[in-house]
């Protein structure tokens, strides 16, 4: 078997890391920075998911290149699936004109 | 050869291993499940198509006469259900791509053969959920449950209905699933991405669609069920819902579920032309990576279904360009399929009478398809008879040509005998002369004006309806032919050899029916895919048989 | 290895099914599965966060305000809650890989422990939203804090069904979660895993880290939308 | 020559042409590409039929070939794209000035009102020559208005206006048809669009029994809910003045400038405090379940009809409040 054992030091400090950030993101929503809030909540949010996806699924170490192809497939689908359908939201909004 | 035929029919195979209800409910072996889909998608297609004779017969005369009109909306919207999510999605993939996937790569069966039989439970208990909602108030939201219509307004068994797609939803999860990791994880040593057979590719491409579009759709039908039981307000313009999302979630599944039903059957028909001609396919690469180009493509365009629904203007721009860009990938598997034939060596065999009519008929309507991806004519004809005839020849003139082929072309290989070729050939013909006299005069139809979903309509659509409805028996003529034919020749039928048609590909290189695990020794491959050159004609297929 | 398999002799390999080659073969096959059962998943979600993101742009107000009825304190307490329960499916995973049969019990017990603290507090925030009136539904209701713009009802009933569609369908994946690691639990305790077979315990793990990222974005998503000071 | 066995309806509006043009030629162009194919491969399956001694010949492919016959289609498609965009564009962009017409669909029929005040139902009477513009809400579930003869088709929505348009250019009696499925009698929701001479028309606009002009309606609705206590036509009001609003530009509270359109005036009523006007405070109260959609319509062509200038037959001068000078209007 060609796994990797890590260290359960390392899961408990990537631990560690994600609870601060949980803390840190409850917090920060407390404080007014306009409309970077929901800027820095998601970036808090995809670093943990990255810590989760990276360490906690081994994607860092594993050899298989699949695996991240299975990923960025993914989450690319889910992008066309916001992304094409804002074309249509950005400019249609209740009320507002665009939409025939 | 008779000689060596009658020892095979005495060698133990996977359908005479075992025998009893067990045996086959509660089998792994996908050649088996093959064919309970096979049984199954059966009995679905005749539900489905009873359906549309009596929407035919309906509209024979322009007063709504023969059902009453809730009656005739539930006629075409459990046509629609059952023919799109119970017949043509599962067709090919559940029925002939489990049955030859593994077979292909050379494998002893899926990779995950307990969810095969799982995928096979959960379109039985999709199918049970929608007979029973058809037998207890119906359904009559069209097949595109259309909110606020199938949330608020109908009060016929939308939920039940929904409950049935949504599981049946997991069904082709299941099934992608399956056949992706068995193309990445178990081909037979030696055979290479490259030499991967056309049908391989494009059962992946279609396995990317089923993987990352259904559950767009599941997610959509619980909220429609939700809303329907909770009010929750979401698709719901009275409590500041939108219509139009429940439409975009919809359409971001059921336009890469045409593909869905397309793909397989191009692969299918890939596999004919080359065996029937005798020749490497032309343009392998491009065919194959067309495939995925469409899968690809393939989800950027969904909108197209919404021109006039009240999306924004810019919207329906770039839904109309891309979709444009989808019919390239299309366009040039038909060339290269035409281009396959010079050269060759072709045979009239009913598989290739099937695959020359998919040809004729998807590219007509899929030339159709470029009208209806222009803005300024989808404002006219959609919601016209001229999408219905659009999608019908590539539905039923396109992909179920392509099965019925594939059916005909495997079939040797299923069960181990021969069905009579002229029957075969007179079947084939019925069908393209019945399909096209049903569906052609519903383009002029759709031009001058017939809405569809209509009941009852003005006396001067009468002509063209008639001729339609005419030409439905006609077809159904065609569809019952084969049906008697190959029930008769399991029996009957002469004793096919392993490769009865000196056919490349792995398929043909293990015993007619295969044994339970397909191969007796694992085979390695040390050829490209298509290599015809190597397989001269059979002398008996050259000659009636 | 990959080369013809013999069949007899596999059958001595445990765990090893008859139509795979050999174990490796296997094991990248189930792996391989569940990250693609997990990219239907992102598509799963999707669907409803598509929803999420129109209605938000559009109804923002509504959606701050709603938010802010949510219970902070105790969804960070679960956020962390969940994140426990990754560090032990990660340190579970790790005893299957060592062999280390009763760490590897003790820290899916765990896991599953963690589990259920997280649905039970989600019971509890549901539940309040009952008392509240905040479920759609007939006798929504939705109180109007006095300093704010006023809410439109059913704008702000948008917001609750989303987020009982959001978190209802997260917790019926912790659900099943919870019984997937019922029975690998039953299985380590049975000795079923082996440092060199453990694939299930791994994939399961892959499954439950999944639905922590869930509800990673989910929390800022419904919890955070707009806590700043209002004046 | 078709009156027997036609190929497309009637042409009786100014886009119905360009419609069948590009129709035309992609029927042509579909021919020609299928007839292509279909030859080739007749010939290809005839010419290369089996027979004894004759072996296939295995070619691999030409890139050359591939590549022609990928860009040449793409090329065709992008004329495809742009024909059709451009008819789109016409058939979405109203002319200034048309005729409007306000339209409210519900289970299985269609309800028409002229600004005039006459009221129709499944019935469309407009004149030859003059742009008509719809202005589209539904009660109940989604509808489609489709008029086959002039080429135009629109979803009408509930909880919003939708909009189409269209210039007919002869006189008849051509099939409205409900395109979007909505029900038991979707196939019953049908009417007719009579079109008639300008002069034929006058007369029937005077010989309807027509209860006021629409927006002399909505005035009335005006009073009688209220409005005028807070929306006075002077700066006093604790509303806005509404007076020339219509096609302008608003300034929300929250920044955001947004064009005052039939969309924006039917929320600013049903839920006031969706965009709050800058400077106002949120104090109009819902009318949401209060008024009924012909209402509502009324009540939107009431205060269009606002303007500084009173706009053609439309216009409700009687309300423009003194002080004001009528200016030019700036469309
Ligand atoms: C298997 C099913 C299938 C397939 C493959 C397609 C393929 C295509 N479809 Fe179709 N479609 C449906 C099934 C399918 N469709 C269904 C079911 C509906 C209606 C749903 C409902 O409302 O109920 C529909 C509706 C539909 C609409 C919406 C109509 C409306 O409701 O207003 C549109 C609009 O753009 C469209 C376009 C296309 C296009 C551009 C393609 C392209 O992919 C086609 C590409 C193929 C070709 C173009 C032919 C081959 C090309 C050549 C030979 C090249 C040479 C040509 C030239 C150089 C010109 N389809
Ligand atoms: C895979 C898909 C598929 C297939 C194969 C078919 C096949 C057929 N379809 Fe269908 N059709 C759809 C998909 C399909 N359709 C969809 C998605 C819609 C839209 C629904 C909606 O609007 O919501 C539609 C709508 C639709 C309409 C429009 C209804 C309307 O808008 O009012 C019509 C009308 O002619 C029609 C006709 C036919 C005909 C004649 C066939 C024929 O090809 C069928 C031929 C088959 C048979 C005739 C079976 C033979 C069996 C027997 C003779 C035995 C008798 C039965 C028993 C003993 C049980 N279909
Ligand atoms: C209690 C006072 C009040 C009443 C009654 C009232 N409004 Fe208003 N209206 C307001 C205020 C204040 C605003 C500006 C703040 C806002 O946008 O909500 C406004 C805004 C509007 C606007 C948007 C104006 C703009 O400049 O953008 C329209 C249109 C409108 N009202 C129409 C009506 C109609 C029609 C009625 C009657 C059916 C009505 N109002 C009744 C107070 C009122
Ligand atoms: Cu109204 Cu169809
Ligand atoms: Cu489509």
């Amino acid at each position: 078997m060609s796994e990797h054992i890590l260290s359960s030091k390392l899961y408990w400090t990537i631990w560690a890391v994600l609870i601060c950030l949980t803390g840190i993101t409850a917090w920060v929503s407390t404080v007014d920075l306009g409309p970077l809030n929901t800027v820095v909540a998601l970036l808090i949010a995809s670093g943990k998911a990255l810590l989760v996806v990276l360490i906690f699924m081994h994607v860092k170490y594993t050899s298989e290149k699949l695996t991240r192809v299975v990923i960025i497939s993914a989450l690319f689908w889910l992008l066309i699936l916001l992304g094409l359908s804002l074309t249509d939201y950005f400019i249609r909004r209740p009320g507002l004109a665009g939409g025939a | 050869m008779a000689t060596a035929v009658s020892i095979a029919a005495e060698r133990e195979h996977y359908l005479n291993k075992e025998y009893g209800i067990r045996s086959w409910l509660l089998t792994t072996d996908h050649k088996r499940i093959a064919l309970l889909y096979l049984a199954s998608i059966t009995f679905f297609f005749f539900i489905g198509g009873f359906f549309a004779l009596l929407i035919r017969l309906e509209l024979l005369t322009p007063a709504g006469d023969l059902v009453q009109a809730d009656t005739y909306n539930k006629l075409f919207t459990m046509h629609g259900v059952i023919m799109v999510f119970f017949f043509l999605i599962p067709a090919v993939p559940a029925v002939l791509g489990n049955f030859l996937v593994p077979l292909m790569i050379g494998a002893r069966d899926l990779a995950f053969p307990k969810i095969n039989l799982l995928s096979w439970y959960c379109y039985i208990a999709g199918g049970i959920l929608v007979l029973h909602a058809m037998l207890t108030g119906g359904l009559d939201t069209g097949w595109t449950f259309y909110t606020p219509f199938s949330t608020a307004f109908s009060n016929t068994a939308v939920v039940e209905a929904g409950l049935g797609v949504f599981i049946n939803g997991f069904s082709s999860i299941l099934t992608g699933l399956n056949f992706i990791v068995t193309i990445h994880r178990m081909r037979a040593p030696g055979l290479t991405w490259s030499r991967l057979p056309l049908f391989l590719w494009s059962h992946y491409a279609t396995s990317v669609i089923m993987l990352l579009g259904t559950p767009v759709i599941a997610i959509t039908l619980v909220l429609v069920v939700l809303e329907r039981a909770f009010h929750l307000g979401i698709f719901d313009p009275t409590r500041g819902g939108d219509p139009l999302l429940f439409q975009h979630l919809f359409w971001f599944y059921s336009h890469p579920a045409v593909y869905i039903m397309i793909l397989p059957s191009m692969g299918v028909v890939s596999e004919i032309v080359t065996c029937f001609s005798r020749k490497r396919v032309f343009g392998y690469y491009f065919v194959a990576m067309a495939s995925i180009g469409i899968a690809v493509i393939g989800f950027f365009v969904w909108a197209h279904h919404m021109f006039v629904a009240g999306m924004s203007l810019y919207a329906a721009l770039i839904f109309s360009i891309l979709s444009y860009l989808v019919a390239v990938p299309s366009a040039i598997k038909v060339f290269n399929w035409t281009a396959t034939l010079y050269k060759g060596s072709v045979s009239f065999s009913t598989p290739m009478l099937y695959a020359f009519g998919f040809i004729g008929l998807f590219t007509m309507g899929g030339l159709t398809g470029l009208f209806l991806a222009a803005l300024g004519i989808d404002v006219h004809v959609t919601d016209t008879y001229f999408v219905v005839a659009h999608f019908h020849y590539i539905m039923v003139g396109g992909t179920v040509m392509g099965y019925l082929g594939g059916m005909h072309y495997w079939w040797p290989k299923i069960s181990g005998r021969l069905y009579p070729e002229s029957w075969g050939r007179l079947a084939a013909l019925i069908v393209f002369l019945g399909f096209n006299l049903t569906f052609f005069p519903q383009f002029i139809l759709g031009y001058l004006g017939m809405p569809r979903r209509y009941w009852q309509y003005p006396p001067e659509f009468q002509v063209l309806n008639v001729l339609s409805t005419a030409g439905s028996t006609i077809l159904a003529v065609g569809y019952l032919l084969p049906m008697v034919y190959f029930l008769w020749s399991m029996r009957y039928g002469k004793l096919a050899d392993d490769n009865p048609w000196n056919a490349a590909g792995l398929e043909w290189k293990t015993t007619s029916p295969p044994p339970t695990f397909n191969f007796e020794e694992t085979p390695v491959v040390t050829w490209e895919a298509y290599n015809y050159n190597e397989l001269p004609a059979l002398e008996e297929v050259r000659v009636e048989r | 290895m990959s080369d013809s398999p013999a069949p007899l002799a596999l059958e001595h390999t445990p765990g090893l099914q008859h139509h795979f080659a050999d174990m490796e073969q296997q094991r990248n096959a189930s792996s391989l599965g569940m990250w693609i059962f997990l990219g239907t998943e992102i598509m799963f979600f999707g669907g409803m966060f598509l929803a999420y993101l129109v209605y938000r742009m559009w109804y923002f107000n509504e959606f701050a305000a709603g938010s802010r009825t949510l219970n902070l304190p105790i969804g960070a307490v679960n956020t962390a809650v969940l994140i426990c329960s990754s560090l032990t499916v990660a340190l579970s995973v790790r005893a299957a890989q060592l062999g280390k049969r009763m760490l590897l019990v003790t820290l899916l017990v765990l896991t599953i422990l963690f589990g259920l603290v997280f649905l039970g507090v989600k019971a509890y925030e549901w539940n309040e939203k009952f008392t509240e009136h905040h479920v759609p539904g007939y006798s929504f209701h939705f109180k109007q804090e006095s300093t704010e713009k006023p809410v439109d009802q059913g704008r702000a009933q948008i917001f609750f069904s989303l987020y009982f569609a959001m978190t209802g369908m997260h917790a019926l994946h912790m659900i099943i979660g919870v019984g997937i690691f019922g029975v690998i639990t039953w299985m380590a305790w049975r000795g079923r895993f082996t440092p060199e077979y453990h694939t299930p315990v791994e994939i399961a793990g892959l499954y439950w880290h999944f639905v922590d990222i869930v509800w990673i974005y989910l929390f800022p998503l419904l919890y955070l939308i707009d806590r700043r000071p209002h004046g | 020559m078709f009156d027997n066995f036609p190929l497309w309806p009637v042409r009786a509006s100014t886009t119905a042409g360009s419609v069948d043009a590009l129709y035309i030629f992609l029927v042509l162009l579909s021919a020609f590409m299928s007839v292509a194919i279909f030859i080739m491969i007749t010939i290809f399956a005839l010419r290369y039929r089996r027979r004894a001694g004759r072996e296939a010949e295995q070619i691999d492919g030409s890139n050359v070939l591939e590549f022609t016959w990928s860009i040449v289609p793409l090329a065709i498609f992008m004329v495809i794209f742009v024909w059709g965009a451009r008819i789109f564009f016409l058939e979405r962009t109203p002319p200034r000035g048309a005729a409007e017409i306000y339209v409210v669909a519900k289970q299985w029929m269609w309800k028409l009102q002229h600004e005039e005040g006459q009221r129709e139902i499944n019935e469309l009477h407009v004149p030859v020559g003059r742009d008509v513009r719809m202005i589209m809400t539904s009660q109940d579930v989604i509808h489609s208005f489709y008029v086959p003869a002039f080429r135009i088709k629109q979803d009408v929505i509930p909880g919003r206006y939708t909009t189409a348009w269209f210039r007919a250019t002869r006189p008849g009696t051509y099939h409205l048809f409900c395109a979007e499925y909505c029900g038991t009698q979707h196939s019953g929701m049908i009417g007719q669009v009579v079109v008639m001479e300008p002069a034929q028309y006058q007369a029937w606009l005077t010989g309807g029994a027509a209860s006021g002009s629409m927006a002399a309606n909505g005035q009335s609705m005006f009073l009688q809910l209220g409005c005028n206590t807070c929306h006075r036509f002077d700066t006093q009001g604790r509303g806005p003045d509404l007076v020339g609003l219509f096609g302008n530009k608003v300034q929300l509270e929250d920044g955001r400038t947004i064009a005052a359109d039939e969309n924006y005036i039917r929320e600013s009523i049903l839920n006031p405090s969706a965009k709050l006007v800058s400077g106002f405070k949120p104090i109009m109260p819902v009318f949401q379940g209060l008024v009924s959609e012909e209402q509502l319509t009324a009540l939107v062509a009431y205060v269009k009809s606002l303007t500084p200038q009173a706009s053609g037959a439309a216009g409700s001068p009687s309300l423009i409040s003194p002080g004001k000078q009528p200016q030019e209007p700036k469309e």
